[in-house]
Order: structure tokens, then sequence, then C-alpha cells
């Protein structure tokens, strides 16, 4: 059974033991189990393997093939970066759940089957979670919340698509889905939302930003790239997503001109980012499909280096937001280059990686004669220029000749992730063939032909030209912006309201007249002819209110009786009147006997 | 950063935007180019630069705008509403 | 060996004798007068034991006193349903006499305890004396033995029991009264007083007026007795101002008795076909039934002394029994309903009173207010009384449970479904009042603070002995008859009883 | 032998309580017989699933009852093995649990604790043993009333209303019960539980069988579906551990046991879909999943909170066997075990925290996960599980109710919309609680003295707990642990035809 080693079990597993070890062991069996798991996908072969029996399925954990090795590759990878990274972390708590969300993702990109599909799903939103959680601020104990609802809203689409789809065809082996019934619009929109697709990308703007510094790190990878995988799996070429791509792109964009916060600003360009992705996927050409693999493995490369340079920026200084942020230059210069390799990455810069992925699914949208596909992502690659090349270092290196705050290098270990991830985003950047060996079909396009390059340094520059004039425009402001979380925000808000206002004094007021209802049968109970007796009086006592003398004798009555109850309720019956009762009982026997006799 | 290497640096902005127009203008002018141009755009030279400015300006201009009347609130948004 | 045939009238002689007997001997030694009590009831138990065994396996036992042949002379019958009611009265008669013995000491002033046993004996007398006799007169005169009997015992107490008594005593007598004006009706018209006799010679005359008075006269006379409400106005007194081994006494046994006459007239002077045809009396009875138990539940609700609450009890419990019987022309249910609700109500009154009487007599508490923490004071007597409490709800497996099914079988069977409804809303009222009580004596008050060092201890030794077995043998029948009814243990005993009855087949499952 | 096994399995309780009333002075002794008797029934009752499994069902009849038809005895089919083995395998570590609570807060009273317990449990095994409606009746009564002294052992004014509102609540129910047990006998001449629903029923008026499908849902208020639930928050006076035998185990699991009986072994499939009584019943099921958790999301204590968790998570049960499709019984006969293992570590631990903290409301539960992380962290796996997350078994339950509700023509999509919904609604509730324990800075600095003070709560307490913890993950790993999942299919098995399926 066990071909290989599950690379997401050693994870998962592994994240286990990590509570158990202290100081420096803790530290190098950090690093040890990505370094294990490369080993591992070193030694893979394409094939399904590892079908487990369940309940009267088969769950396949290990269906290996080109597609699912890039996205482990690159997982496993970014992990090991990122691990560096968060090396000073001293919370074991925060490793466990990083490496169960490494873990987790990983376990995805294997799985051959739909059940296993939503567990990995679920797993890796609620580790996920603690990511955010372990930051400790009220706000990121809002976001957090916030966060794990909107994925638990979406492992519950994902769950009902399954559902519905495994009872239409009948097996649960997860292949190529596309867009045809109930069932696939369910699963689609659970994966839309993991991959953040607007309008249900508020999560990711919302929460990213409030994550532990070396959380953000880990988020920004995993999530939204898996989805990618499994879009790319089950829903290639659907055509809903070309659009949804394309505008996702520039709503990032858009979007992130208005942030205040520096990670929530990259946060939008994860969502504008994977535009390009979510498009290549629902080209669907080769070439697309290629694109979105390859742009999805660069992202996670120099999404990581930009986080962790702003990670660094708020690890040392406690700030995040531009309008507290400024001049640090002086203090963090490399930092700053090391951030900037990302930042050309990120644009598409030539000889960074970022251009040799984007510009394939650019390609991708001229091949299938797109036109204003092309114009959008074209766009929103300046925009990607604009903000996190030109606004975000000025606003957080310049714009001030002294920061407001003390302000230094980070420690050794978020340098030397840093360093290592530039590095590998230079090195695809110069040579792609190693990305491009990898990609799941074979790739003809050579990113270096001079129209491209031309192209992309005309578009890159100018928009330093249109920045350069308006970048009085481009400070920060301290505001929050709205976005479609608004609608839950609120929504929740009203909502928690709702059953603990209105609700619960609905119920209570129920109860309590349910119980004043008890209390006074008991009332009642404790002497019947007296509280009858009090009952008649009180309505006396109302009715004969004109008429004064007589109503005046029964308030007093009403006293007396009130004053005495209970009273003796075990009054003997007089005997005549036992004698009475008997005579007309039997008087009540005899009419009713001789009338029916 | 002094303010005179500034200024070198714009120089440089500027002979590297001057250059990256003129070279495409020159490849459109050699024969051997219109191999693959998918839409009719990528045969105008220098359309990049103009579709870089404009489009940079635009983004900012339109967000801009957007924000100011629309989606900008103070930071205690949420916990007022 | 005397031949079982003689053994009804064995039962009723030696009892009377031993009655004269008592007093004499209380002349020599009051204490001896209890043991003779008790030892005389003993005999008569395993009298009553041979004679339901003889009855079941060889058929009715007929007897003629002094050889006279009825319609002259008075006849003995005693049947499968008559050996059945004698078995349980003598059996609570007994366990009432062995409790009497302590608490009677306490209770009665020493110079009367030889009348008070000489009466004593003389109600069991009276008591059995209806039971076994065929005669209609003779029934009277058994009545009135019993009844002035009790008039006496009650009055024992002296203070506000002489007035309860005197209450008793009116009301009784109109009762008596009643049956015998009924008496004189059917005499009139068909010149035979034995009940056999009246049976053939009664169906012409179904039509007649007459009959039909002397019915409802019977009915009503019974009623009276029988505390049916709303003619239970002498009761609650009379029990809760009699000494406590009286109200166990009368509370177990008397009732009983006058609904077996009940039954008896219905089933073996008239017929299930008088009462189908002529009278529709078998709804007229339901619904009082269903009156009594809804009514007795709330005033028992209403209650703060314990053993005016369990009066009123009895008033709702009878209301069972008859609403078995009223429903029995239209489902043998109903009969097995009554029938086993005889002995269930029996036992478990009769353990309640004498929980009741235990408490007087151990802690002198009489109000349910001032119970709080009497569970661990007096753990078995509490025990005893709250199986009880819970057999009377009706909480499976206690006995009343039992009874409770009967009944609603008999209801849907009858299609009344109504009293489904009362009889179900019947235990949630028992629950009340009972409830409260379980509550005071374990639940209420001394919550924390109280560790478990401190129960136990002095509440060993907590009654005599001779107080605390009846009730715990009662306590123990709470639940071993629930089970009893449920197996089909006593279907030959329904089934004689039914055939005796004369209502074989006819309406079956 | 065999045949006895299911006597001498409930003979373990039935002679423990005595016992436990006789060492009362000994408190070492009294608990050791709990203990005893527990594991003594657990392993009586898991050696029964063999031969169960084998397709049989083991007959214990001690008596003919004097109605014609009703035998007074057991009949173990694979359904009632399942309650039984859920509720003896729970009963151990309740035992093991309330040792450990009753003596961390030097509670009163604990053999009348402990001997109710016994008797509680002799009640739920006996409900799960029953072969027909009037033995079923009586063991639920047993219930009932022995639960009582449970319910108001603080003996407080508080306590004791919650009692009595228990009481009244049950009781009436217990009418409705047999009015309708001994209906189903007038109309049938049987009671017998009868795999696929007992037939001469169908016979019957229609009117009367829906009066007596309503008498008989009113007889299952254990089953606290709205609304007739308020008993059950307020019977949350109780100490800890009956709260977990309550909500988990032995009544409210006794109250949807018997809906399930009712749906599939006395009405049967057909009459349900005929007369159109699922639909109510989903209908009245789905209300209270929803609402149920709008409850819970209003709560501020903890045991209160989940208390309405349960009225909700107990109507997944009712409206998997309401839809009537094997998939959704298979779904209502899991979640019976799993929500009772996970349910219980949840009150458990909200014990535990109690017992270590003091703090009974979420909200003065900031920063916990940190001080007492094993508990916290139990509480955060069974909770995930109650939400219908992987990796807990609450997900495998789940997922066959959307199955079964899937498989129903029209109103598939809306169930399944509410199954999935009332999941979000669980999330909502449960994990601003574990977020609030694990994320949450404390209110107001407290001194380093004071923080030091708080530690786990006693081991006896914290080795059920994380035995119940994990267990509710083998349960989703190996769903056939206990036999359960076994057990499930052979029960489905002999309800013969039903709707749907894959």
């Amino acid at each position: 059974m066990i071909e290989w080693l599950h690379p997401g079990f050693i994870y998962i597993f592994g994240a286990l033991l990590i509570p158990f070890l202290k100081g420096k062991w803790q530290k190098a069996y950090l690093l040890l189990l990505p370094v294990l798991a490369f080993v591992d996908l070193q030694y893979m072969s394409t094939g399904v393997f590892w079908r487990i029996p369940f309940l009267e399925y088969e769950l396949v954990f290990g269906r290996v093939d080109k597609l699912s090795l890039v996205f482990a590759y690159i997982f496993v990878i970014a992990s090991f970066l990122m691990t560096i990274y968060a090396l000073h972390v001293e919370r074991s708590g925060e490793h466990v759940a990083a490496f169960i969300y490494v873990g987790s993702t990983l376990g995805l990109v294997f799985v051959g089957d739909l059940f296993t599909l939503v567990v990995f799903c679920e797993l890796m939103a609620i580790s996920s979670m603690f990511l955010i959680g372990y930051r400790g601020t009220r706000a990121a104990f809002e976001a957090g919340l916030r966060y794990i609802m909107v994925h638990i809203f979406a492992g519950a689409c994902l769950l009902g698509g399954v559902i519905m789809h495994v009872q239409a065809t009948g097996s649960i082996a997860f292949n190529t889905i596309g867009l045809n019934d109930f069932a696939s619009y369910f699963i689609l929109t659970g994966f839309l939302i993991n991959a953040a697709v607007p309008p249900l990308h508020a999560w990711l703007a919302d929460a990213y930003p409030e994550a532990t510094v070396t959380g953000a790190v880990f988020l920004t990878a995993f999530t939204t790239k898996s989805s990618i995988y499994v879009l790319i799996r089950g829903f290639p070429g659907v055509e809903v997503l070309i659009w949804l791509g394309a505008i996702m792109a520039v709503y990032g964009v858009i979007f992130a001109v208005l942030e205040n916060d520096i990670r929530r600003l990259l946060a939008y360009h994860i969502i504008s980012q994977v535009g390009y992705m979510v498009c290549g996927v629902g080209i669907g050409t080769t070439m697309a499909l290629n694109g979105a693999t390859a742009h999805a493995f660069c992202h996670i490369l120099y999404k990581a280096l930009l986080f962790m340079g702003a990670g660094a920026i708020i690890e040392v200084t406690g700030r995040s937001k531009f309008t507290e942020l400024g001049g640090l230059y002086k203090y963090m210069p490399i930092t700053f280059w090391l951030y900037m390799i990302g930042a050309f990455s990120i644009s598409g810069f030539p000889l960074f990686n970022g251009f040799v992925s984007k510009t394939m699914v650019l390609e991708g949208a001229a091949l299938a004669h797109l036109p204003i596909i092309w114009l959008l992502l074209e766009g929103a690659s300046i925009g990607t220029f604009l903000h996190t090349g030109l606004k975000v270092p000025y606003l957080a290196w310049f714009a001030r000749k002294e920061p407001a705050c003390e302000a230094r290098e980070p420690p050794k270990n978020m340098l030397v992730a840093m360093g290592l991830t530039a590095f590998l985003c230079t090195l695809l950047g110069v040579y792609p063939q190693i990305l491009y060996r990898m990609l799941p079909y074979p790739v003809e396009y050579a990113p270096y032909a001079v129209g491209h390059v031309i192209g992309m340094s005309q578009l890159l520059l100018f928009t330093f030209v249109g920045f350069w004039l308006l970048r009085g425009m481009l400070h920060g402001t301290p505001t929050i912006t709205l976005d479609t979380d608004w609608f839950y925000r609120i929504g929740m808000k009203k909502f928690i309201w709702f059953c603990q206002k209105p609700l619960m004094t609905f119920s209570s007021s129920v109860n309590n007249g349910l119980m004043k209802l008890v209390s006074s049968i008991v009332w009642f109970s404790r002497n019947p002819a007296a509280a009858t007796n009090i009952m008649v009086n009180s309505v006396a006592f109302v009715v004969l209110r004109p008429f004064n003398p007589v109503y005046k004798q029964y308030a007093r009555n009403l006293e007396e009786l009130k004053k005495t109850y209970p009273g003796n309720p075990a009054k003997s019956v007089a005997v005549g009147t036992g004698v009475l009762l008997t005579l007309v009982f039997l008087a009540f026997y005899l009419t009713i006997y001789f009338i029916y006799a | 950063m002094g303010k005179i290497e500034m200024k070198h640096l714009f120089w440089m902005l500027y002979a590297c935007l001057f250059v990256s127009v003129l070279v495409e203008v020159l490849l459109h002018l050699s024969p051997h180019f219109h191999a693959h141009a998918a839409f009719v755009w990528q045969e105008i030279p220098g359309f990049g630069a103009v579709y870089g400015f404009i489009g940079c300006i635009l983004i900012i201009v339109v967000s801009k705008a957007l924000g100011h009347h629309w989606l900008q609130k103070e930071e205690d948004y949420y916990e007022k509403h | 060996m005397i031949p079982i045939e003689h053994f009804p009238v064995l039962i009723i002689a030696i009892s009377l004798l031993s009655a004269f007997t008592i007093l004499l001997a209380g002349w020599v030694n009051r204490k001896s007068c209890c043991l003779i009590t008790i030892a005389t009831i003993t005999f008569q138990f395993i009298l009553s034991i041979f004679i339901l065994r003889h009855v079941l396996t060889v058929g009715t036992i007929r007897y003629w006193l002094g050889g006279w042949r009825p319609p002259w002379g008075i006849e003995y019958v005693v049947d499968a349903l008559n050996a059945f009611v004698l078995v349980v009265i003598l059996f609570l008669s007994l366990l009432v006499a062995i409790y009497s013995k302590r608490n009677v000491e306490q209770e009665i002033e020493a110079k009367k305890l030889p009348t008070f046993y000489s009466i004593f004996q003389l109600l069991v007398t009276g008591l059995c004396g209806i039971i076994v006799t065929g005669d209609m007169f003779n029934l009277f005169v058994f009545l009135e033995i019993a009844s002035i009997t009790a008039y006496a015992l009650i009055a024992v107490a002296g203070g506000r029991a002489l007035k309860a008594s005197y209450n008793y005593l009116i009301m009784g007598s109109l009762g008596a009264c009643f049956y015998m004006i009924g008496v004189g009706y059917l005499y009139s018209v068909t010149g035979t007083l034995n009940m056999a006799d009246l049976r053939i010679l009664l169906p012409p005359l179904y039509a007649n007026r007459a009959v039909q008075a002397a019915f409802v006269f019977f009915v009503i006379g019974v009623s009276i007795k029988a505390y049916v409400f709303p003619l239970h106005t002498w009761q609650p007194d009379a029990y809760t101002y009699a000494p406590s081994t009286v109200s166990a006494l009368i509370a177990s046994t008397m009732s009983k008795v006058m609904i077996y006459a009940l039954i008896r007239l219905i089933y073996s002077v008239f017929t299930l076909d008088f009462i189908r045809s002529y009278m529709g009396l078998d709804l007229v009875i339901c619904w009082v039934a269903a009156m009594a138990i809804i009514a007795g539940s709330i005033f028992a609700i209403t209650q703060r002394n314990l053993k005016r609450m369990l009066a009123y009890s009895s008033v709702s419990q009878i209301g069972y029994i008859i609403l078995g019987v009223g429903l029995s022309p239209l489902s043998i249910w109903g009969l097995y309903g009554a029938v086993a609700h005889i002995l269930n109500h029996a036992v478990m009154k009769g353990c309640l009173f004498l929980a009741a009487g235990a408490f007087i007599h151990k802690e002198g508490l009489w109000n349910i207010r001032d119970f709080e923490g009497l569970g661990k004071k007096m753990p078995y007597a509490s025990a005893a009384f709250t199986i009880a409490a819970i057999s009377m709800i009706g909480i499976p497996p206690a006995a009343g449970f039992a009874s409770k099914l009967f009944l609603i079988l008999a209801s849907l069977e009858a299609s009344q479904y109504p009293f489904v409804a009362i009889l179900l809303l019947s235990t949630l009222l028992n629950l009340v009042y009972f409830w409260r009580v379980i509550d005071r004596m374990y639940f209420v008050g001394h919550g924390h603070g109280h560790e478990e060092a401190t129960d136990g201890g002095e509440s060993e030794s907590e009654l005599p002995l001779s107080m605390l077995v009846p009730m715990l043998i009662l306590a123990a029948l709470c639940i071993i008859l629930g089970i009893f009814w449920l197996t089909e243990l006593p279907l030959p005993l329904f089934y004689e009883i039914l055939s005796d009855l004369g209502v074989s087949g006819g309406v079956t499952l | 032998m065999e045949l006895m096994t299911p006597l001498f399995a409930i003979l373990c309780p039935i002679i423990a309580a005595p016992l436990i009333l006789l060492s009362k002075r000994h408190p070492n002794i009294r608990e050791g017989w709990t203990i005893v008797a527990s594991v003594a029934m657990f392993a009586l009752v898991l050696s029964m699933a063999p031969k169960i499994l084998s397709g049989e069902v083991i007959e214990c009849i001690f008596f003919q009852t004097i109605f014609e038809g009703i035998d007074f005895g057991f009949k173990i089919d694979a359904f009632g093995l399942i309650f039984a083995i859920t509720s003896s395998s729970l009963w151990i570590l309740v035992s093991l649990y309330s040792i450990g609570y009753m003596r961390a807060l030097n509670e009163h009273a604990q053999t009348r604790f402990f001997f109710y317990f016994c008797i509680a449990l002799v009640g739920a095994i006996g409900v799960a043993f029953s072969g027909n409606l009037l033995t079923f009746f009586i063991f639920f009564e047993i219930l009932t009333v022995s639960t009582y002294p449970l319910v108001i052992h603080e003996q407080t004014p508080e306590a004791l209303s919650g009692g009595h509102k228990y009481f009244a609540y049950l009781l009436t129910g217990g009418c409705f019960f047999l009015f309708a047990i001994m209906m189903t006998y007038y109309l049938t001449g049987t009671t017998d539980l009868t795999p696929g629903g007992i037939s001469a029923l169908g016979s019957a008026s229609r009117m009367i069988l829906i009066v007596m499908f309503f008498c008989f849902l009113l007889a299952f208020m254990k089953a606290a579906w709205m609304p007739f639930h308020s008993w059950l928050p307020t019977a949350m006076v109780a100490p800890t551990p009956v709260s977990a035998l309550l909500h988990a185990v032995a009544v409210v699991k006794a109250g949807v046991f018997g809906i399930v009986r009712i749906v599939c072994y006395v009405y049967g499939v057909d009459l349900m879909h005929e007369l159109g009584l699922w639909l109510v019943l989903a209908g009245i099921a789905a209300f209270t999943m929803i609402v149920g958790s709008f409850f819970a999301i209003a709560q501020d204590n903890l045991k209160k909170r989940l208390a309405y968790s349960t009225i909700s998570q107990l109507s997944y049960i009712i409206l998997g066997a309401a839809f009537l499709t094997s998939n959704g019984i298979k779904g209502a006969m899991l979640h019976i075990p799993f929500h009772g293992f996970m349910k219980i570590t949840l009150f458990m631990c909200a014990g535990a925290i109690m017992v270590a903290t003091g703090k009974k409301n979420i909200s003065e539960m900031a920063g916990i996960g940190r001080q007492i992380p094993v508990t916290m962290l139990a509480f955060s796996i069974t909770a995930l599980g109650m939400c219908g997350i992987p990796p807990v078994c609450g997900f495998i339950s789940k997922i066959y109710l959307c199955f079964g509700a899937w498989s129903l023509d029209q109103y598939g999509i809306i169930f399944l919309a509410i199954i999935l919904i009332s999941s979000l609604l669980d999330v909502i509730y449960f994990f601003p609680i574990i977020y609030t324990a694990f994320f949450r800075e404390p209110e107001g600095e407290r001194s380093g003295t004071g923080e030091g003070k708080i530690k786990e709560a006693p081991i006896f307490m914290l080795v059920p707990l994380t035995i119940t913890a994990i267990f509710s993950i083998i349960f989703f790993i190996h769903p056939n642990t206990l036999f359960i999942f076994d057990l499930v299919n052979t029960a489905i098995a002999e309800l013969g035809p039903l709707f749907g399926g894959i």
C-alpha cells in the first residue's frame, strides 16, 4: 500500500511532535520536516496511491501527476523558506498550526476524491485560523472569527456541492467537474471563496493583515493557491472564470490604492494576482493553464517575499499604517532591497519571476483573442507596480526624513529567509526553464521575446511617471475602506443582536408568562374557595366602582380576604351540606335514569 | 540619498523611458517584426508607454474618487455601526 | 378436617367470637387484646387463602346458613371476586393490626384498649360478612356492623374526631338507609332477598320503575359509603382525625368493600344487560368517577395536613375504581382495572397511611410543611412513603401503573377518549401533590453544608419493628404487585371472576 | 447463556445501586462499585455485538404480560445496541469524571448522586434493550424519575424549580407516551418494535394515526424539540456530570432514540411517507435546529450554550430519521453515539473549567486556553466536531444526513441548505469560545501570583475528557470503532426497503 510517504502527513503528524521539543532542537526539527518532505517528493512517481476504503467509498490520498507535483514542490519550498522566517517565534502552537496548515494543503493537492478534498479544505481553514488568532489583538480576534466563518461557509458550499455531485454521479472521484449542474455551482462557489474572487474576497483583505507577522507569510501562499490548483483540476476552461479573473485583477488594484495598512495593501494585491490565475484557468488552453500554474508558483515566492518585508517592518516597528511609517531606509536598507526584488517580481519586470509567468497568462489571453481581458490584465499590472513597487517603498522607507519610531534590521533568520526567497525569485526570472520543465503541459513559450520585454518595460516605466506626478495623492489617510465584508460584518452584528435581544426577550417573556400562569395556578390551588372569593370580589370591585359606597365595602372585603389568604382550606363540610348533596345527587340520578330509561 | 544622486537617477529614468520607446519604434520599422501581434494596438509603437501612463493616472484618480465619495470611512466605523 | 365449604362462615364466626373474647381477655391482660386480634386475623387470613385457592380450582362455594335453603335462609356465596377481596381485606387488616400494637399504645388510653380491639375485630367481622354474604338483607346487616364499628373507632381519638365521627354517622346512616330503601323496592317486586334468586327474577321486571329506583338507591347508598365524590363530605375529617391505625384500616379496606358491594350489585343482582339496555348507567357513573378523580386530586393539592391530603387522594383513587366499574360493561379491562385497583389502592393507601401514622408517632408531624429533612430522620418510613407515592402517581414499575394501564385500555376499548385524558391528567395532579411531600422530605431546604457524616446515626432505630415491617411489606408489595399485574399470573383469577359474574365472552379484546 | 447477556448487563447497575448505598461511609469502595459495574456492563454489552452483527436478534423474554401480544422482555437489535454501547461506554468515563468532580467541589450527598446515577443507567440501558413499547415506557419512566434527584442535586430553590420544570415536562410526555402506546396496542394488538413498522397500523384511520403520532412526539419531549425544549436549559442547574449524562447519554438520547424507534420501528417508512408525517417531523426538526442555534448564540453561560447546542444537535438525529432515506437514517443513527461522545466531552470540559478556574461564563474565559491547555484542546476538538468539521466524527454523520437530505425529491435542496446553515450557526456559537479561550488576553492584568494558581482540573476529570475527545477523532478515522458503523449498517439492512440510497 505505502508506495511512498505522503508529504502532507509528514507535516501534519510531524507537527504534533513540535510542542514536545524545546529550543534548538525544535528549530532543527522545524527545518528538517520540509527537507524531509522535499526529499520525499523527489522519490515520488506519478500514479495513484494510498487508496483507503472508508465507509462505503474509497478515498484516494495520493493522485500524483505533474500538476499536483508542481504545486507540491512550491508548497514545500515555500514552507521551508517561511519556516526559516518564522524560526525566531517561541510559541510552539503557532508552528504547529502552520505545519498542519501546510500539511493539509499538501494533502489537498494530492487528493483524488471529493471527500478527502473537503476534509483537507476544512483542516486548512481551521489550522490557518490559528495563525490569525495568535496575534492576540482584539482586531485579530474579530478578524479571525470572520475568517473562519467565511471559510466554514465555503466548506459548507463545497460539502453541499460534493454531496449533490456524488449523489448525481455515484462516484466520489475528483476529476474535471465543469460547470454544468447545481452541484458544480456549489463546488465552484466554495473554491471561489477560497480563491478570494470578488465579491467573495473580503475575508482575505480582512484577515491577512491581522495575522501574526510570520503567520501572514504562511497565509499568503497556501489557501488561495491551493484553490487555484483545484480550479485547474476541476474547472479548466469555465468561461465565467475569465471575466471573474480579469475583474478580480483590477478590483484588487483599485482597492489597494485606498489602503492605509501595508499588509492590507499587499493582501489586495494577492487578490489581484490570483485574478491572473483564475483568468488563466478560465481561458483553459494549455498555455493559459501553464500560465496559471506558473504564476501560482512564482506568486507564492514573491508574495511571500513582500509579506516578509512588510512583516519585518511590523516586527521591528510594531506599526503597519502608512500614516505612521516612513523614513525607514536609513535603518533597514537590506530589507528594502530584498523587498524591492519582490516588488519587481510581482510587477513583472523582466529578469524577475513575475515576468516569466505573468506574460504567459497574457499570452494565453492574446492567443485566445480576448482583447478586453488582455487590456484589463495589463492594466492590473500597472496598478501592481504602482503600489507594491512604488507606493509602498515610497511611503514606508522614504516619504519622511526620520521614522516616527525606532527601527533596525529585523532578526537574522528573517533576513536569511528573505534573501533565499529573493534569490529564487531572480533565479526563476533568469532561468525560467527550471520552472517551465515542471509545468503540467509542454511549454512552447519564450518569455524573453523582445516584444514582451519592451512592452512590459514601457508600461512599468511610464507608470512611474504617472506615480511621480500624482504621488501627492497617494499619501495614506487614517481610514478604512468598505468592502463586501460590510455585508456580513454588519449582518452578523445585527444577527447576534437579534439573537441576544429580541429573541431572548421574546423567549423569556413566553417563559415568564408560563411561569406566571403556573404560579397563579399554584396560588389558586392553595385554597380554591377563598381564591374564587377573592376573584369574584376583585371583579365586583371593578364593576361597582361607580357606586361609591358599595364599592368601598368591596374594597375593604378584598383587602381582608387577601390578608387572610390562603387561610385554612381544610374546613369541614357541615353534615347538612352532605345530606343536601346526597339528595341532590339522588334527584340527579333519578332524573337522568328515568329520562334515559 | 542625496539630492544630486536623485537628480542623476531621474536623468537615468528619462533615458530609460526614451530608450524603451525608441527601441520599439525601431522594431516596428524593421521588416522582420510583424510576427505575432495578437491585437491591433500591439502594432502601435509606444502603446505600452501611453497605456501605462494613462492607466496609472486613471487608477489613482478613479479609486481615489471612489474612496473619497463612498468607500473610505473613519477607522472605528464598524464599532459604531 | 372441616370441609372448605364451611370456611366462609367460619371466618365470620371466629371473628365474631374473638371480638367478645378480646373484651373478656382485656380484663385480664390488656396486652393480650392485640395479640388475640392478630392471631384471629391471621387465622382468618389463612382461611381466606384456602377459600381463594378452592374457588379458583374447584368453583364457587355456596353455604346455606343453618341448612336453610334460600330464599328463606341466608346464603353465603363465595366466588372468585369475593374470595379475592376477602384475601385483600384480611391481609390489610392483619398488617394494620400488627402495626397498631405500638401505635395504639401511644395514641389511645390504655384502658380503652380492650374495647378498641374488640371493635376493631367487629369491624373486620362486618367487612368479611359483607364480602361473603349472598343475601341482600344480610349484606345490610353486615354493612351496619362495619359502619357502626367504624364510627366508634374514629371517635376513639376524641376531640375533633368526635365531630368527624358524628358527621360520618349521619351520612353513613343515610347511605345505609338508601340501601335499605333499595332492598325494600326489590323485595316488594320480587319477594326475595337472595342475590342469585333476584338475578333470575329480575330480568322480566327491568322496565319496572321500582327496580330502576332501587338501583339508583343502591348506587347512591353505596356511593356515600364509598365516599364517591361529591358524597365524600364526611370522609376527609374522619380520616384525618381518626387514630392513625384506624385511618389506615378504613382507608384501605372499607371503601374497597363498598365498591365490592357495588360490583356485586351490578353484576350479580342486576346484570350487564340491565345496565346496558335500561340505565345507560355506565357513562353516568364514569363521568361521576371522572369528576371524583379530578376533584379529589385538586382538593388534595390544597391540603397541608398529610392525612387530609391522603384522604382526598383516596377520593380520587376511588374514582379510578368506580371508573373501572363504569367502563366494565363496555370493556372487560374496566373490570380488570377495578379489581386490580382494589388491591393496589388498598396496598398503596395502607402504606401511605401507615407511614403518615409513623411520622406522627415518631416526630409528631402532621403538616407537610414541617417535613424537611424527614428523609434523613426516618429513612425507612420515608422510603416506604416514597415508593407508595410513586406507585400512586403511576410511575412504572409500581402497582399504580398497572391499574392505570388497564383503565386506559378500557377507555380506549370503550372509545371513551375523554377518560384517557382524565386518567393521564390525574397522573399529573397526583404527581403535584405527592411530589411536594417527597420534595419536602428529601430535597428542600438543607442543601449545602449538611455533609454525609450527619446522615445515618440516630436513624437506625427509628420505629418499632412492628410498625416498620408492615409498612415495608406494603411498600415492597407496591413494586411486586406492579410487576405481578403485568404478568400473565392474574389472568386465571380474572377469567374466573368474569365467568362467575356471567360476563364470559361477549366483550373480548 | 448468551440469551441472558442482556439481563446480566442490566443487572450490573441494579446490583451496584444497593451496594453503593450500603458503602456510603467508604467513598472509595462506593466509587469502586460504580466503576466495576460500569466496566462489567460495558463488557457485557459489547460482547453481544458479534452476534448482532451476524444479523441475529437477541431476544430475552422474561414473561408474557397480561396484555396478549406484549411480552415483557428485551430484544436487542443493532440499533438498540448502538445506544447501549454509547451509554455504557460513556458511563465508565462519566463515573470517573464524577469522582473527580464531586470530590474536587466537595459536593454533598455523593452517595445519593452515585446511586441515582446507577439507576439512571438502568433506565437508559433498559430503553436501549426494550423490544416493545411497553417495556420501553417502563424504563423510560425509570430514567425520568431517577434523574430528578440528580438534577436538583444542589437543592437550592433554583435547582428545585429547575427540577420541577424538568419533571413537569418529562412526565407530561410520559402521559402522552402511555396514551400512544395503549392506542397502538388497541389498534394493532401488539407493541413490538418491528423493523419497518407495525404493519397492522396501516389499516387504522388516518386521523387517529396522525393524532397518535403527535402524542408520540410529545412523549419524546426528552428529545427537546422546540417548542418543548425549555426544560433542558433549566435543568442545567445540575452538577456538570449530570448535565453530561442528561445531554449526551441517557435522557435526551433516549428521547431521540425513541423518535427513531417510532419512525422506523412503529410507523414504518411507508406509513410515515403516506401520511406526510415525515415532512412535519422534518419541519419541526429543522426549526429546532436553526432556532436552537439562535438561542445558543445568545447565551453567555457556557453550560446553557451547550444545552441549546444540544437542542439543536438532537434535531439532526430527528431530521435524519424524518428523511426516511437510508442515508438519512444512517446519519441519524451514527449521530447518536457520535454526538454523545462529543457533547459529553464538551460538558466535561465545561465542568473542568469550572473546577479549575471557577468560571462559568464565556466572556470570562479569556486566555484560559493557555492556563488549561488540555481541557481547552479537548473542548476545541469536539467543538469542531459539533460543527461537522473534519477530522472529528461529527463530519461523518453530517455527511450522511446531507446525503439523506439530497436524496429527497422535492425538498432535498431545502433540507440540505438547512443542515449546512445549521452547521454554520454552530460555528458562530462555538468558535468564539475557542477563540476567547486561546487568543484573547484576559481583561485587566493579573499579578503573576494569581496567574500561577490556575491549574488543570484533577486527573480524574482530565482523563475521561481526553479519552472522549480522542474517541471523537478515532470515530472519524475509523467509524467502526466499538462496532458502531457495522451496527448501523445492520440496523439499516434490517429496516428493509428505504427511500434513497446511492
